[in-house]
């Protein structure tokens, strides 16, 4: 019974890890930006669920109630998701921009065309001329 | 699940429940910015980017493993228990704000109370954070005009086969706006507020443009006045906050605004969220229109 | 006694409301293909959402909370018929045929799944 | 009797869900999103009863709209997916 009292904390804590695991495991952006969402909602379930009393009621003033929940966490939060829009909106705006100059949305297609980029440039710069056509076969490799 | 519109629909399912969620756990005004937030204006914007990404993704993943979960669990042992009113939580400055503020300010909903006026250089700042993100995406996805002007004579009014839908979201969306005008003013009595009546009118705008083309739509909110309601909002906030100064006042202290200090406070919080709501509504409406000129210039490149 | 009244009348309306809306989603889970599904939610949807919102009307303490249900009443009978609607048009103009008893064979697993 | 009502929408939300990830076409899902935002409305109407405080039905009011504008959004971004023409006459 004592413990069985955080659950709260518990279902945070999974959903937190469920979030944190999609941003690390795909390599999908925009599957990236869903898990992003994922983890700042568990942050909202966090704080809201700190706020909560049992038996009271919304903050919203009336003569026939006496308990009212926390009110500061609701106000954070409220601000928290606007927020949250924004910048998701700002990171799909990326992802877009991230598409038209890669032509792909894998993290893993974009790491290499960043590598060979780097490579090509830098063979420029040592004035090297002949083209490493092997290059391709080894990063497939 | 490879398909990122199944991903994407589910996510709005998700939000659908959180709302609820956060509605059981008193939370009014949060599950009001949820569900017009969450659930309306991130789903869309996640489709408007589906439209010029691919829809499958490519099932690469690594696996990590995840211990991190069971320190965070052994964490939580010490943390208070849910529900109890004797949490540390609720005894620093939210007694005072429970039991003082229908005095001091006179409006029944504490949240708004708190986030327009004992909070309000907080929501400034927030209210600054979201016109940096709708500056953000305006220059991230500008168009250049020539493009534009190429595309606006192909722009094609969409689902125009969908007659049915045309007539009712024509009853509905003069609806939508006086709904988010209710929710605007009324945020003072009940959930509400400008963040979420922003939302609300955005919403009703981008339900217009996708019924009736982004042409149309762009006839009234085109880019000018979009930037500049962006920017008027933001300014109406921090005016009212320097008005408060030069009456003598603090920084957004409303109370020197009239004789009444409590009149003061209604009419500081009245303008405040009003500022909040016309900027939430412009970036709203400028990031939608950018990711859909995206999609028009995208389809007619091909 | 009117008050009585009014309960058990709220009462069998909830009640209706709710075996309504189980039986649609029972629909959903279980009928063959699109179609069917559209048909077995799109009207247990209007009907059950109006019973167990003409319930909580009876048991409404002041006209605004009366007015507001009214206003989700006539919301939600517009847009899910209409979404219904729009959505099975878009679901037939993009190829997806409805399962017919002429082809027994057909089973709503092997339509085209890429749609 | 709200809590049989309220209970038995959740069934009805769970069965929902199982059908929107398994759902094998994608308008199986799109249904399955429409449906689950119709009882969400009628949830969140019956938990302010359920509550005892009656004057939330604002958030259902949004959820109602919200719903609609997002199953348009959803068949107005997928329609322009599929390459097939449309037929003018249905």
């Amino acid at each position: 019974m004592n413990i069985l009292g955080l659950y709260n904390y518990w279902i945070v804590v999974i959903l937190m890890l469920i979030g944190f695991y999609i941003v690390i495991a795909h390599e999908n952006l925009v599957k990236k930006l869903v898990g992003l969402a994922i983890f700042q909602t568990s942050v909202f379930f966090l704080y809201i669920s700190m706020g909560k009393i049992t038996g009271a009621t919304a903050p919203i003033l009336d003569k026939q109630w006496q308990l009212y929940s926390n009110p500061l966490p609701h106000v954070l939060i409220l601000t928290a998701i606007v927020v949250g829009i924004a910048t998701t909106a700002l990171g799909l705006s990326l992802v877009v921009r991230i598409q038209e100059a890669y032509g792909s949305i894998e993290e893993n297609d974009i790491q290499i065309q960043d590598t060979q980029d780097q490579f090509e440039c830098q063979l420029e710069a040592y004035g090297v001329q002949e083209k490493l056509t092997t290059f391709d076969q080894d990063l497939d490799e | 699940m490879g398909d990122l519109f199944a991903v994407v629909m589910l996510s709005g399912i998700y939000s659908l429940l959180s709302a609820a969620l956060f509605l059981d756990l008193h939370a009014v005004d949060v599950a009001f910015t949820e569900a017009s937030v969450g659930a309306g204006i991130s789903t869309l914007l996640f489709l408007a980017t589906l439209k010029l990404v691919p829809r499958y993704d490519k099932k690469s993943r690594y696996k990590p493993t995840l211990a991190t979960g069971a320190l965070l669990i052994y964490g939580t042992l010490d943390m208070p228990h849910f529900g109890k009113a004797d949490a540390p939580v609720h005894e620093h400055v939210a007694p005072r704000y429970l039991n003082e503020s229908m005095e001091e300010i006179g409006v029944p909903n504490v949240v708004t109370s708190v986030l327009a006026s004992y909070r309000g250089f907080d929501t400034l700042g927030e209210t600054l954070v979201i016109f940096t993100a709708g500056i953000g995406v305006m220059s991230l996805l500008r168009i250049s005009r020539q493009a534009k002007e190429e595309s606006k004579s192909k722009t094609p009014a969409d689902m125009q086969q969908q007659v049915i839908l045309r007539v009712v979201a024509k009853m509905m969306i003069p609806l939508i706006l006086i709904f988010a005008l209710y929710v605007q003013f009324h945020g003072d009595y009940g959930p509400g507020g400008g963040f979420q009546a922003g939302v609300i009118f955005a919403a009703g705008i981008i339900l217009y443009t996708m019924l009736f083309g982004l042409s149309t739509a762009q006839k009234i909110f085109n880019r000018k006045v979009l930037e500049l309601f962006t920017a008027i909002g933001v300014f109406l906030y921090a005016s009212v906050g320097f008005a408060c100064l030069f009456m003598g006042g603090n920084f957004l202290d409303y109370s020197v605004l009239r004789h009444d200090p409590v009149h003061g406070q209604h009419l500081g919080i009245l303008l405040v969220e009003l500022g909040v709501g016309i900027t939430v509504a412009s970036v709203m409406m400028t990031i939608f229109f950018k990711f859909t000129w995206r999609t028009v210039k995208h389809k007619y490149n091909q | 006694m009117i008050e009585t009244l009014l309960d058990i009348l709220s009462w069998i309306l909830l009640l209706s409301g709710s075996f309504f809306c189980l039986t649609g989603a029972l629909g959903l889970l279980r009928f063959p293909d699109f179609f069917t599904r559209t048909h077995a939610t799109g009207i247990t949807d209007t009907m059950g959402a109006g019973l167990i919102l003409i319930g909580l009307m009876l048991q409404a303490s002041n006209w605004i909370v009366f007015a507001k249900l009214i206003i989700i009443t006539l919301f939600s009978f517009m847009a899910a018929t209409t979404a219904c609607h729009a959505m099975s048009k878009a679901a037939i103009k993009s190829g997806l045929k409805p399962q017919i008893k002429d082809h027994p064979g057909r089973d709503s697993e092997e339509q085209p799944s890429k749609l | 009797m709200y809590i049989l009502t309220t209970l038995t929408l959740l069934v009805v939300m769970a069965f929902t869900l199982i059908r929107a990830f398994k759902g094998p076409t994608l308008y199986d899902r799109i249904l399955a999103v429409n449906t689950f935002g119709t009882k969400t409305v009628l949830l969140i109407a019956v938990l302010n009863f359920l509550a005892g405080r009656q004057d939330f039905l604002d958030i259902a009011i949004v959820y109602a709209l919200i719903n609609f504008i997002s199953v348009i959004g959803i068949l107005r971004f997928f329609e322009y997916s599929t390459k097939k023409p449309l037929d003018e006459d249905l």
